[in-house]
């Protein structure tokens, strides 16, 4: 086999751009989120509507934004409107098909923090916030999280709820009223993780190349649970190796620094 | 109605110590140029508002202007942490910050509220979040219709807002496009407001439905050019990521930022002066000389 | 997705009796072909609502489409009285008609409230008015931080909306500028929706901020030129002041009215058609010709 | 005296254009209140700000607009808003100074019927409705009402409250919450009518030329208070009745019909 060489995140980033369909409407987070929507639109779903919390609607950076609120997103977008209008009429409104966000930690069933580690009046360390992000996990249709998987990420116990996953489990978010069906994928660097069809507790899915269950189990804060039939991510095609790194180092110059 | 006059002038003037101040900008046309002028004046014991505090913030409250900071994302875009931001609340430096930690949309929803003149808004949000367990302004209610349980978040209505925009006319109309934010709304729920722009022209030359701020809801104009950098100004000039990039060192500690704060800031007079401070120090950096 | 489509078509497919139909405009881009399609479709048992219903609204109430309305100001604007209107409200002619009356306030607040997906909007109003004496849907709730008491009052959620814009591309994008009333609102609250537009071009060339309507929020896009006549469009025709005041005389009595609709309306085929029945009696009537 | 001759509207609308100051903002209703204020701005108050619920801010038209959404108004303006937007904004926000209402029943404390005449299940007359008066009513800084002096229009007991002036009179509208003063003028066409300091019920201030006090009390279907110092209006001036006749000769040309 001569396939082509890549990284781990790599091997993430498109993963998680192959979940997207072509017309889905798509609320993407900064960072890696931002890169695999993008690297989706650039492949396979040519018409996919990409949306940013900054009010850019059908978005089509030619490099990817180092922000939230880029030139690059306002530049290309079908229309831009207020923040304010973003979060009421296109999220709130129920607009969206897929939130796609990133996370510090996650836990079992896939409840996001991004706010603090520690006591959250003594925190170790004080992470962003909220962002869009708990509304996006809420009402979203359905939500993609794409994170780097190690034990400090992936944890037993919360330090703080950012955004709501399956709460704790079962049907415990159709209780709550939440509109959107929750998180659906957990893509990671070292495979794919779902929701359990009537538990909603995470297991593994799918192993990208050259990763064992045993380094996924290794990597997960709590007894990771494996599907019975485990798939493998086929490996990166050389169309998408080369539209991502065209894509990143596209970006590297408009930014005049490393790529994201 | 807008008086068009100098930022010295206006910050002096409508900016009182204690005030709550909105300095609003969402990555795109952020106020840097009426933050310095803010650190420059030494405003004191101010309850800061924004949805995405960055650099900015960063620098207000390492230099000891705010009491309290009501926000949702804290951060340096793209890069990390926000260090003199951490150091207030995590060690107290240099003095403590009280935090009212919202999300987004809740943040959007009660500026919209405050500019509707309403004490608050409803949302769908917070399920299962533990945000309202730490804020206490987070509160629920009841739909009257349905009996479904929303959220109620208080209304942002500040002393003054601070924005920066693309251009004022003679008579102090400001026109802003591109990524608008929520400025348009922190400016109408504020009292008094202050809008930096990069030129005042003789005809806005707006398109039909363009966001516009009639001169009779804004307290000053002031023409700053690049007073948005180095965050960006569509139509104008970029954002400058190097200095984003370079501000996490500068930030670190708390040594080299006064250092640098000192150097460029509280020694200069204006925002050109700071320029013109920063270009002798990187002669090289061209794009945010 | 928005699917490029006849007028003829999009009703039969997107209306179905009794339905909760919005056709909004707000003097300005009144979907007029739409309407006369509902009409020559004979829908029926209809809920219709509409902000300012006028003489379409008073054509579809005339010819029996509908069972309910609710609005805020009834009228034909600069002219008097709607004769069809009052003739079902006050004799039940063709049928009786159900009302659900409000103020402009409120089904502005009802429609961004129906588009941001809530059931409810708060709004300071009604106090003092008797209108909540006859509508029950008006209801009051309690700030939970001011104690205030506000009005609240359900949102609107239509099945379809029905509206006119200027332009769409051809992948069903629609542009709307100069008076945009609630028909973003409509669209975005409804569950369906009809646009017909004055053409249909290769790029929309919008400026930065303009009110786009994204072709995955429209189910259908009709290319109906004139198709808001006698109201009219910006940029490409004015107000047929005219017919404003001549519905006036043709409305007044049953008979006239059912004669004028059935010669213009119910027996032509299209907006077209009727423009050319229309012309045949008023040759001299170039302005709606 | 070479006084210009008149009607009793020109007067009306000229008195009721002098209560306009320059640079105030003011919420216009279509009808007499648009003549009047559209005189200001061409006399006195070149610098006053016209809004129009149709959402349009700060407009300028050469003509008199038919009805509230026409073309002139969006063509002239600083900007146009979403209605939404106009209610929400700029009306409840508190930026309006000025509400200029028409109506077609008035009571003794301003208090204004535009819905119907007779029972409101079983109307003698079906009238247009609320429109945004209500809010405007209840939520600009001061309102000013124009209409027709009538023993049918000024009623001792109004078939429905459409929107409020001084309620029950007194100091009714705070106790009730409402934001704005509520009615400080009604400019008819036989004088101009002001709430009482402290009973809020309006009393004749000032006649118009060649107008009787026993006129305008014949005119009101309530006993109507006169104020101890009445006042007359000074008739027209040339240049108020010239650009009053010039703007509605406009009109009338642009509509291609009698004007308004």
């Amino acid at each position: 086999m001569a396939e082509p060489t890549y990284t781990a995140d790599e091997m993430m980033t498109i993963a998680a751009s192959r979940l997207l369909q072509n017309r889905m409407v798509c609320f993407v987070g900064i960072g890696l989120p931002s890169a695999a929507s993008n690297l989706a639109r650039l492949t396979h779903a040519p018409e996919i509507v990409l949306i940013y919390e900054s009010g850019t609607i059908g978005t089509k950076p030619d490099v990817l934004p180092l922000s939230i609120g880029d030139g690059e997103l306002s530049a290309t977008a079908d229309t831009v409107v207020s923040v304010p209008e973003m979060f009421r009429y296109w999220l709130q409104g129920g607009r969206i098909d897929i939130g796609f966000l990133g996370a510090a930690q996650i836990d079992r069933f896939a409840n996001i923090n991004t706010t603090v580690i520690g006591p959250y009046d003594k925190p170790k360390v004080r992470l962003p916030g909220a962002g869009g992000a708990p509304e996006i996990a809420g009402s979203a249709g359905e939500v993609f999280i794409v994170l780097r998987q190690t034990a400090r990420a992936f944890v037993e116990k919360l330090d703080f709820i950012t955004s709501v996953g399956h709460l704790d489990g079962g049907d415990a978010r159709k209780r709550a009223g939440l509109p959107g069906k929750g998180p659906s994928a957990v893509i990671t660097d070292l495979g794919i993780l779902k929701p359990h069809s009537t538990t909603r507790e995470l297991e593994l899915v799918s192993l990208h190349p050259g990763v064992t269950k045993e380094q996924a189990i290794g990597a997960t804060g709590w007894k990771l649970n494996v599907a019975a039939r485990l798939e493998a991510t086929p490996p990166p095609t050389k169309i998408e190796l080369e539209t991502l790194r065209a894509l990143h180092a596209r970006t590297a110059r408009a930014h005049g620094s490393a790529a994201a | 109605m807008a008086e068009i006059t100098t930022l010295r002038e206006a910050v002096a003037k409508l900016i009182g110590d204690g005030d709550y101040v909105a300095c609003e900008g969402f990555t795109h046309l952020i106020p840097f140029a009426a933050g310095h002028e803010i650190i420059r004046q030494e405003k004191r014991n101010l309850a800061l508002v924004r949805m995405t505090p960055d650099i900015i913030h960063d620098q207000m409250i390492g230099m000891g202007c705010a009491r309290e900071l009501t926000f949702s994302w804290g951060g340096n875009p793209g890069v990390g942490s926000l260090h003199r931001f951490r150091d207030a609340v995590e060690r107290g430096w240099p003095a403590p910050l009280k935090l009212y930690e919202r999300s987004h949309a809740d943040l959007a929803n009660a500026y919209a509220a405050g500019a509707s003149g309403l004490p608050f808004a409803v949302m769908r949000g917070y399920v299962g979040n533990d945000l309202p367990k730490h804020n206490p302004q987070i509160k629920t209610l009841i739909c009257p219709f349905t009996g479904e349980t929303l959220a109620a978040v208080p209304s942002v209505r500040p002393d003054v807002a601070v924005i920066h925009a693309q251009k004022a006319d003679r008579k102090g109309n400001v026109l802003i496009y591109g990524i608008v934010g929520v400025q348009k709304e922190a400016v109408l729920a504020a009292k008094r407001s202050i809008v930096t722009v990069e030129e005042i022209v003789a005809s806005l030359d707006a398109p039909r439905n363009a966001t516009i701020l009639p001169n009779w809801v804004v307290s000053a104009v002031c023409c700053v050019p690049r007073g948005a950098r180095p965050s960006y100004a569509e139509g104008y000039y970029g954002r400058d990521n190097k200095f984003y990039s370079d501000w996490d060192e500068i930030a670190r500690e708390r040594e080299t930022f006064l250092a640098w704060m000192t150097r460029h800031v509280m020694s200069t007079t204006d925002f050109a002066d700071y320029e013109r401070s920063l270009s002798a120090v990187q002669p090289k950096q061209v794009s945010h000389g």
